[in-house]
């Protein structure tokens, strides 16, 4: 009975929303654990008895698949994200675009983002510099954070001027400012992608169905998080 | 009950390397400080393991690296009275008390603890821990700890050093209780020649880890060269019998037909005790004294004359009660003509007997 | 405590659960490793006394990691446990394996170092009054070592109750099973606008540390003058 | 080491230098809080008590956020500190600084028990030879709870090496400058077929610390040996 | 110097509640286990905080609740030898020496190391711990290590207790010599009348943590009822001139005009000494004895005749030499018919004076 969703850490404020309004209407109950990506895999690797999985990360879903411990039909990309680079809360907003003067902005401070070749905002982030050309030139000076939420703390309590965080992450945090949003075409799509697992009843499918709807993906607007094309 | 000790080890720079087997009763073990006394009782309590040996009570193996046996000290049923007391400080004085009681099985001999706490004077300390107790007062709970613990072979390393003298004279008579009721042999460790004297039944001097005089206490004490604290302790030792109190306050020793006068002592008329008159403490006279405060004039015939260290003499007097040691000085050796053979009188001052050194029972040597 | 929601309360509960039951039923091997470390010589003691600090030494969610792969109900613990009916993966159960096996050096440290510092004289004493090595241990050292014990234990809870990477990445983060407070806070450090409710969980748990720490202090103390016997 | 790539050796390194220095700086301080703890009876003691202890109860990332408010660049003790040339924010020194934090607990714990061992009549007598409260310290105390002091300050290393989740928080994870050892595994943990460069990893942390452990082991035996002069 | 001492404290159920002045020299506590000597030496010490009371030596005050003062003790610059040794068992034999004098200022006056250590015969055990003594030879470590400190008062707390005989005998003379020629002065306790005897300026009885008896040695120790180890440490303490010594192994003393031989002594020809002559080694006779083995002889009158517990009487006899006491029986007595103003002979062992009852040299009472 129930449903047990393991979901990316950043979903928290969004999917505890939705469950409860989720709860209400259909009297079932919805347990969500809430952790890293990498760590959610590796549990379901180790037979956790999760009903339904949202990653913030395709490759980890990848590696699921590839064991057969997710059902494949159900997998679909549930969400979307941007990436916008914030600084200290009365900064000018300007548009991100080759050429951006992000040394001049960072003025020997460091650029804090997400490990960049190990967490999820830190790869896209990484991307998304390399292709604005702007990665060589702060490559040196970046400081990495295990993740989002803790790069963002960083420009938070001024230790860091700049920082490239997912939407849904800067848009309630006061203390920061969004100096822009990063065009999708410079770092690739941000997905999150869901799936039943093997060992999953039927009541988390209705979940997921759920999550897909009107109401939740509303909410997930309102969060920050943008739902993905097609 | 006989105490055999073969033991053979090598400490800093003490080898020690002994071997001896002492008969039922108390076995004195005494030597400088240094000498290893308190290594031997170790030894003899499993709590050193020396490179080899074998200690045994009777045909009671307590070790023998020969045939590979080693009691640990738990099994040794011991009533050790470590030197430096060693009370268990998280526990009160009636649980010190106790402890040894409940791990004694249950067949043993038991102690009465009332007895023992009423004979040491503890019976006011028994809910304190021993962080508050003074010197004296650790050592006596100590004591009573062990004996308490329903002991098989009792090892007491100096026991009544920290003592005063009215208090030892307390405690003595319990040793020797337990020597002669009960049978339990004791290893004692002490410098006392009284306590030497009185609880003895025999005596290993130990010099530098080896025994070099071993021996009836009655022996080693008469020999000035190895007497445990020097000539001062050389003393013979009698053996009376009680044969009345009297209203003064004395009371009257019968030996080998003599009569010796002491201060009124515990025992019953028939008692047979033995009593150490202490060489130092001994008179000779050529002719039987009159008008004297001596009481004890013991009649005889030089038997040797010793001449020792310095100016002294030991001179042994043949008498109907025993053979009797004198301390003197050769000058007075030659004052008053003594030769080997010569009638003399041996003088004892009455009071000169001090209490501990008259011993409890007799006790075939 | 009207200000806290019911999963706030349930993480609390579950913390304090778990953390009770782990530092309960690693006590009797934190004494007994611990008395082995100090008083036997034997081989593989040097291998033993590491395993003891590997949690130390490892980042958390190592250990966490480790577990997972050890007592997940594929492990080769896990699941011949499992077939005698003991569960950890992704219960409470298994939160206060972790948190027992993190808080297991320290506990073992502070015994180990009061066991040292018992005065083998006394032991010997003992010994020669008839008491066998197991009794002597009973009636002397462990008294003696009472306050080690428990400032060993008070130790091992308050770190319990801290405890969080190998916690989630062995058990998930999962609400009224594995969500303990520090999993709790650390699901509302993820998101934006959660500090509140982490800051609020975060003195929930100085609380009730500092007060577990005083009662040892007072315990502790009381407990060393009986002994000291002062 | 060939197996090791040079950002790796340049973690390695870091860590070392990272774990020596927490220690070192800390050990002063550790000595002094656990006497104080020990023996002195003061208004405030059990705030001390359980300041000293906060880093054991919170979640390491509390921690680190924490030390962020307090000793990043605009924090109360962080801005000052910066004009005086001390910065924390980003440095070695402030991985420093964390692992130092995180591990003072317990090397205070470790120092303290055994100063508690110290029997008070050896110091009285220390005192009646003439030698001040202090010499009697340097001279009585310090000397006979040498084991301790090794114990704890090994201990601290070892949690120091180990030390993750305080540290990316406040000084993030910059290669060179804060990547330390368990930055790097966890980094390595969070893409999928990052495990065999995270084992490599790991072991060589275990090798150290354990190295460090038996260092301790055989230092401390040896010094015991001296203090119980056995 | 003169040590004043004025304390009152409560211990559990001890009330300690004494003053008293004692003059320069050695002032020894005695009292039964638990009358409260070590709680006055650690007072002293500063290491127990009396509830009320002054310590001063001449006009240092060490601590004074009036005033409010209270020196911490490691400024009082002592030397306390423990009743439980207490080295540090984290240094060596050399180095537990060593420690005071680390701390002691510059212009104190140093004993010399060698010296003390050859007295103590502890050189073979400097490179040692103290884990590797026996109980006797930590003893003397803890008491070279409180001589070597240079201080300017030293507490003593049985500090010879667990010393076999001889090595008393060694170790005493060099507290002779600070008493007399350091002039430290010295708080002492002790059960041994001989150690006493020998080294008391003067003497506090202490009982149940009050004064019962505080006065000059010779006075205290004739008084039967306080004499610390009770009757048998009754004693006269005469002062007496090194007259002569002998060839045959005797020193001649004159006291009075008296002659006075005992076994040689080290001294020098003119010395003054005192002497303790126990009251039980004394024979009293009505007549000069004849024939006798002992060689001293001193002719008087019956001074006064006191009764004594049990049958025992002391009698004190004034010679020319001073006055001696003589422990008799009451039936003794009758039977001499001594009355006071009896004239009548003391009769003296030449060998019954101990080597620790001979001390040093005279001071002034
Ligand atoms: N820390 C303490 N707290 C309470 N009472 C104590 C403490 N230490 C000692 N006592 C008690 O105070 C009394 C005096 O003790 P103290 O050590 O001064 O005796 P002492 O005269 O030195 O005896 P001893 O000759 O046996 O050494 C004893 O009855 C003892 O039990
Ligand atoms: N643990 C030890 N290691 C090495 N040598 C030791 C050890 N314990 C004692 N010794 C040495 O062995 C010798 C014998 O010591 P032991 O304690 O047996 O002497 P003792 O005869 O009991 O002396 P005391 O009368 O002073 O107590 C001494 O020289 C001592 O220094
Ligand atoms: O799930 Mo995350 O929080 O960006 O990896
Ligand atoms: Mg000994
Ligand atoms: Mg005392």
């Amino acid at each position: 009975e129930g449903v047990l969703v393991f979901a990316a850490a950043s979903l928290k404020t969004a999917l505890d929303e939705i469950a409860a309004g989720y709860e209400d209407t259909t009297r079932h109950e919805v347990t969500i654990s809430y952790a890293a990506s990498s760590v959610l895999a590796r549990q379901i690797q180790a037979g956790a008895p999760a009903d339904l999985i949202i990653s913030a990360n395709e490759d980890w879903m990848d590696v699921l698949q590839g064991e057969d411990l997710i059902e494949v039909a159900s997998r679909v990309d549930l969400l979307g994200n941007g990436l916008v680079l914030i600084g200290a809360q009365d900064t000018e907003p300007t548009e991100i675009a080759v050429g951006l003067d992000l040394i001049t902005r960072l003025n020997g401070g460091y650029l804090a983002m997400a490990l960049v070749d190990a967490v999820p905002a830190g790869i896209y982030g990484k991307a998304a510099l390399q292709n604005l050309g702007l990665w060589n030139d702060v490559e040196g000076q970046i400081a990495q954070t295990d993740n989002v939420r803790a790069a963002l703390a960083l420009v938070a309590t001024g230790a860091a001027p700049l920082g490239i965080v997912y939407r849904s992450d800067a848009i309630a945090e006061d203390r920061v400012g969004v100096i822009g949003t990063i065009p999708e075409k410079f770092h690739p799509a941000i997905i999150y992608p869901a799936a039943l697992t093997i060992s999953s009843g039927p009541e988390a499918l209705s979940f997921l169905t759920y999550l897909q709807g009107d109401e939740a993906q509303a909410e997930f607007l309102r969060q920050g998080f943008s739902l993905p094309e097609g | 009950m006989s105490l055999s000790i073969r033991l053979q080890h090598q400490l800093s720079d003490l080898a020690l390397d002994l071997d001896f087997d002492a008969p039922s009763g108390v076995t004195v073990l005494f030597g400088r400080s240094g000498s290893g006394k308190t290594t031997v009782v170790n030894a003899v309590a499993g709590l050193l393991r020396p490179a080899a040996g074998r200690v045994a009570v009777d045909d009671w193996v307590l070790f023998d690296t020969g045939q590979g046996i080693w009691l640990p000290p738990h099994r040794r049923r011991l009533g050790y009275i470590f030197q430096e007391g060693r009370l268990f400080p998280h526990l009160t004085v009636r649980q010190n008390l106790n402890y040894g009681r409940w791990f004694a099985p249950r067949g043993a001999r038991r102690e009465s603890p009332d007895r023992v706490i009423e004979m040491l004077g503890i019976g006011h300390l028994l809910d304190r821990r021993p962080a508050m107790l003074s010197g004296g007062e650790k050592q006596r709970v100590a004591i009573g700890r062990a004996l308490l613990a329903s002991p098989r072979l009792i090892l007491a390393d100096e026991p009544l050093a920290a003592l005063d003298d009215a208090r030892k004279a307390e405690i003595l008579p319990y040793f020797e209780r337990l020597r002669d009721e009960v049978s339990v042999p004791i290893l004692y460790v002490t410098h006392s020649a009284a306590e030497v004297a009185r609880l003895a039944t025999s005596v290993v001097a130990l010099q530098a880890g080896r025994v070099v005089r071993h021996g009836p206490a009655s022996e080693v004490l008469a020999d000035p060269s190895v007497a445990p604290a020097g000539v001062r302790a050389v003393g013979a030792v009698l053996q009376v019998r009680v044969a009345a109190h009297h209203d003064d306050g004395l009371s009257e020793l019968e030996a080998g037909g003599e009569r010796l006068f002491l201060p009124r002592i515990p025992h019953r008329i028939g008692d047979e005790l033995r009593i150490r008159i202490p060489a130092q403490e001994v008179i000779l006279s050529s002719r039987r004294p009159e008008g004297l405060s001596a009481l004890n004039v013991l009649s005889g015939q030089v038997d040797t004359i010793r001449a020792g260290e310095g100016p002294g003499a030991i001179v042994s007097v043949r008498t109907p009660a025993g053979m009797v040691l004198a301390r003197v000085t050769r000058r007075s050796v030659a004052a008053l003509g003594l030769r080997q053979g010569s009638p003399c009188y041996a003088v004892i001052k009455t009071v000169a007997l001090a209490p501990q050194d008259v011993g409890g029972r007799v006790v075939a040597p | 405590m009207g200000w806290l929601g019911p999963a706030e309360i349930e993480a609390l509960r579950l913390s304090l659960r778990v953390s009770f039951w782990a530092t309960l039923v690693t006590l009797p091997f934190g004494i007994f490793v611990a008395y082995a470390l100090a008083r036997w010589r034997f081989p593989g003691r040097q291998v033993l006394n590491g395993l003891v600090h590997l949690p130390l030494i490892l980042p958390p969610v190592v250990t966490g990691y480790l577990l997972l792969l050890t007592f997940g109900i594929q492990g080769p613990l896990g699941g011949p446990l499992a077939e005698l009916g003991i569960v950890f993966a992704f219960r409470w159960t298994g939160a206060a394996l972790a948190a027992g096996i993190m808080a297991f050096p320290l506990m073992v440290r502070a015994i180990r170092l009061s066991i040292e510092a018992v005065d083998p004289k006394l032991e010997q004493a003992g010994a020669t009054l008839g008491a066998s090595r197991l009794m002597v241990f009973g009636t002397v050292t462990l008294p003696m070592i009472l306050p080690g014990i428990i400032a060993g234990s008070i130790l091992a809870f308050a770190k319990a109750m801290g405890e969080f990477g190998a916690t989630i990445t062995f058990v998930s983060n999962i609400p009224g099973q594995t969500q303990t407070l520090p999993s709790a806070v650390y699901a509302f450090l993820q998101v934006p606008a959660g500090e509140a409710a982490a800051t609020r969980l975060v003195i929930i748990s100085i609380v009730i540390a500092m007060s577990a720490l005083l009662l040892s202090e007072y315990v502790g103390r009381r407990v060393a003058k009986r002994v000291a016997g002062s």
